[in-house]
């Protein structure tokens, strides 16, 4: 049902665990509906130099945590926040269309992540585009 | 280690079907020589599954899987009973087969009542009982659940649908050739099989039709199955579907004893593991059963990584179906959603060995370690160091 | 020579389908990599039927045989369509998984026409538009005839459901591997095969959805077939099918060429027995379908003397059907009650040679005679000196 690069990524997550001095930290979804994503962020001059992830979810789940840790390590907040879930989606080269919510998952821990690095650091939370597929169970 | 989704046919089975394929194919309801094999076996195969479950043969209707006898026992009854009644009882913790039939019937103007279950998965029959209206016109109650095996007090609801006059129908697909069936002393009027939980054939069932019960027909046409199932007779699949239960059920004694201590052994492995608990009845359960929960992880990526280490399991797991619902029936008997994330069923074979049980616990145990190392809702003490 | 009733499968596809009973065992619709052959064997198949038809492997669903996949066309059309309105159009020669189907879902508050066919046991296009109304929800018409070989002028009628927006199904098991088949040009929306009368197995079957079309599924239960069609695949079964059927349209126009000219020999050869008359269409028949009348004389006595000649053949004889009622297709082609007694169905297969047709004509010739000198009917100038 998934191809190898999800297996790969699932199997041997990238970036998987905690970042003890975290200066950034979001986690999304509820026990409730399943999947929980909670991301670790080390940003330093505007740049994600350090980025892990944990992970309560489906192997679509794990692997788009993996995937997403590696496409932010080392970009700007602002690359950052512009990755989609589409994108994700698409760097595993596809997930089965009822796993796609499982990569918003992905973006949107990260995009609390983020916020709670700006809101820490006296900054404005930038606000969601919006548009997203409700994330549902 | 997944024998309740399905099991290989057995060798010396498809090899007694071959010949029904591509040599003796005459058509056995019509009326030359070369139809004649095809009858005859056809009828040796109707008593062997007559056998199987103390039915006279003229009983027995095959069919073409366990869903089909599921669907014609509940919608023949409703529709020939229309006039009698419109109220069917069944219990929370059917297969789909059943449940999504009564749904069916729901929207065609029949009123259905779900029992519950207790923790363990059983219904009682005193709450059968007190369901009864002067409107119902059938019980449906699963003689074994797939999912975590427990197996229901049948001849109590037996006796109950008797006393009340109400037909009674059981979906024994997960139990035949495993326990024992008489559906006589059972007080059964309805009961189906499928041929390929106990080796046999893929699309092969039976529906036993007591005597006296009216149903209309799901499969309308020609007039095979005295009339009451349409369609020309799979006879290579009936042929092997008679020859699989008996072999199962000459063989069940003997099988049930070791499996259930090979079930045993599986399960004190997997309950070792920490805050992993049973699902389903500690005793009263299918002799191949195994499910758990693990807490703080998903079961869809415990079959993964299973999967990977060539063990083939199942899981209740919202993730892992297509509909994203997570299991009725864990649900029924009380889990929260969460925690039937974390399920996993193992059923074993009769091939099983005390080392695969063995490799499998290990396996398991390694699993789930890794993929609590990975959950943000495992507690720190354990987590590995 | 009963070759539309059932054919042998196969050898190739036996040996086909043998790995998937007895090895990949896997269930098609989970996870694990055992499943995964099983899979990608039922995709395959998929694209195997889909191609014979000309729909997209999307719109093809796996059943039990042509009787399901009829039963689940009207059925499930019926009662999705309720609430938009109530009439069935179809014909007078339908084999019986639809005309029965049709009188049940009359029982059901449906309403249905039957509409009349000429003297060929052809239905009139114009007769099927004069017939839709504003409650028409589905028009079943056959696309080859299973008694008499009649072809139906299954685009035009296509035509005229398009027009109407009315939903068009097709009974096929006689057509496919036949005659040439596409559910685009002929504007079909549903289309049912059996996959035991083109050397698959029996009880395999499939029927095309076309896209948009909504009906209710007839087997509830698991998610299989896209949440269509419930039950555990039966793997081998729809390997066998795909096979078959692929192999059969390879080979269609080379063997309906072969046939037909046999079959016309055939013809030929049993119309010199005087009083003898053709059924069905003269030019619009399937390739290798005779069916004659031979007066004064009945169809069970028939079949019984040829059959200890080695020959397998049908009758539309009310002594020879279960239910002791003459063939309803040879009475809506006007034929007396009396004269239909006295009909012969011969199906060609693939492997028929001249020599078979020529034994067949002579052993006809020799039972006929024998018993029109048993008959009181048999005016004294046919019987023997
Ligand atoms: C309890 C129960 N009932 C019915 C079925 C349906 O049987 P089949 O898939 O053979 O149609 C199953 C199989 O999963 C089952 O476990
Ligand atoms: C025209 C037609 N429709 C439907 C059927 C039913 O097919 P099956 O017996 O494979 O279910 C037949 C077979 O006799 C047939 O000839
Ligand atoms: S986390 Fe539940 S489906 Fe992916
Ligand atoms: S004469 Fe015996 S059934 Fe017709």
């Amino acid at each position: 049902m998934y191809n190898e690069k999800v297996m790969d990524h699932f199997e041997h997550p990238r970036n998987q665990g905690v970042i003890e001095d975290a200066n950034g930290t979001g986690e999304v979804g509820n026990a409730q509906c399943g999947d929980i994503m909670k991301i670790y962020l080390k940003v330093e001059d505007d740049v994600i130099t350090d980025v892990r992830f944990q992970t309560f979810g489906c192997g679509a789940a794990v692997a788009s945590s993996s995937m997403a840790t590696e496409m932010i390590k080392g970009k700007t907040l602002a690359e950052a926040w512009d990755l989609s879930n589409k994108a994700v989606a698409e760097a595993l080269e596809g997930l089965p269309p009822q796993k796609l919510h499982c990569s918003v998952l992905a973006e949107e821990s990260i995009h609390a992540a983020i916020n709670d690095y700006r809101v820490k650091h006296g900054l404005e939370a930038w606000e969601e585009k919006g548009g997203h597929a409700e994330h549902q169970h | 280690m997944d024998h309740a989704a399905t099991t290989a046919t057995r060798v010396e089975v498809a090899e007694a079907m071959v010949p029904y394929m591509t040599g003796h194919f005459g058509n056995p309801s019509s009326l030359y020589d070369l139809a004649k094999d095809s009858r005859e076996a056809v009828d040796a195969a109707r008593v062997q599954v007559a056998a199987a479950i103390g039915a006279a043969p003229k009983e027995i209707y095959f069919t073409s899987g366990g869903t089909e006898s599921d669907n014609w026992a509940l919608k023949g009854v409703a529709f020939a009973k229309r006039s009698k009644g419109n109220h069917i009882i069944t219990t929370a913790v059917e297969h789909h087969a059943i449940s999504h039939t009564c749904a069916w019937l729901e929207k065609q103007g029949f009123s259905v009542t779900y029992l519950p279950v207790d923790r363990y998965g059983m219904v009682d029959p005193e709450a059968v009982e007190a369901a009864i209206t002067p409107e119902t016109i059938l019980i449906s109650v699963m003689m074994a659940n797939n999912e975590i095996g427990t197996i229901m007090p049948i001849a109590e609801i037996g006796t109950v649908a008797r006393k009340h006059g109400v037909l009674f129908h059981t979906d024994a697909v997960q139990a035949a050739g495993h326990i024992p069936i008489d559906v006589q002393e059972m007080n059964i009027d309805l009961l189906s099989l499928s041929g390929h939980k106990f080796h046999g054939p893929k699309g092969t069932g039976a529906l036993y039709v007591g005597p006296g019960v009216r149903l209309d027909p799901l499969m309308h046409g020609g007039a095979q199955e005295r009339g009451r199932r349409a369609g020309t007779e799979n006879v290579p699949g009936i042929v092997g579907m008679g020859m699989a239960l008996s072999l199962a059920v000459a063989e069940m004694v003997e099988n049930a004893e070791r499996v259930t201590a090979l079930r045993d052994r599986l399960a004190a492995g997997l309950l070792a593991i920490p805050e992993t608990y049973l699902n389903g009845h500690p005793q009263k359960r299918l002799p191949n059963n195994v499910n758990v929960v693990f807490a703080y992880i998903e079961g869809e990526s415990i079959l993964l990584l299973l999967n990977r280490k060539g063990i083939a399991a199942s899981t209740g797991s919202a993730c892992s179906s297509a509909s994203l619902e997570a299991s009725h029936v864990l649900m029924a008997c009380g889990l929260p959603h969460d925690v039937v994330h974390g399920s996993l069923r193992l059923t074993l074979g009769e091939e099983t060995t005390e080392a695969d049980v063995d490799y499998v616990v290990a396996a398991v145990a390694g699993v789930v370690q890794r993929l609590r190392d990975m959950s943000p809702l495992t507690p720190t003490e354990l987590r590995s160091k």
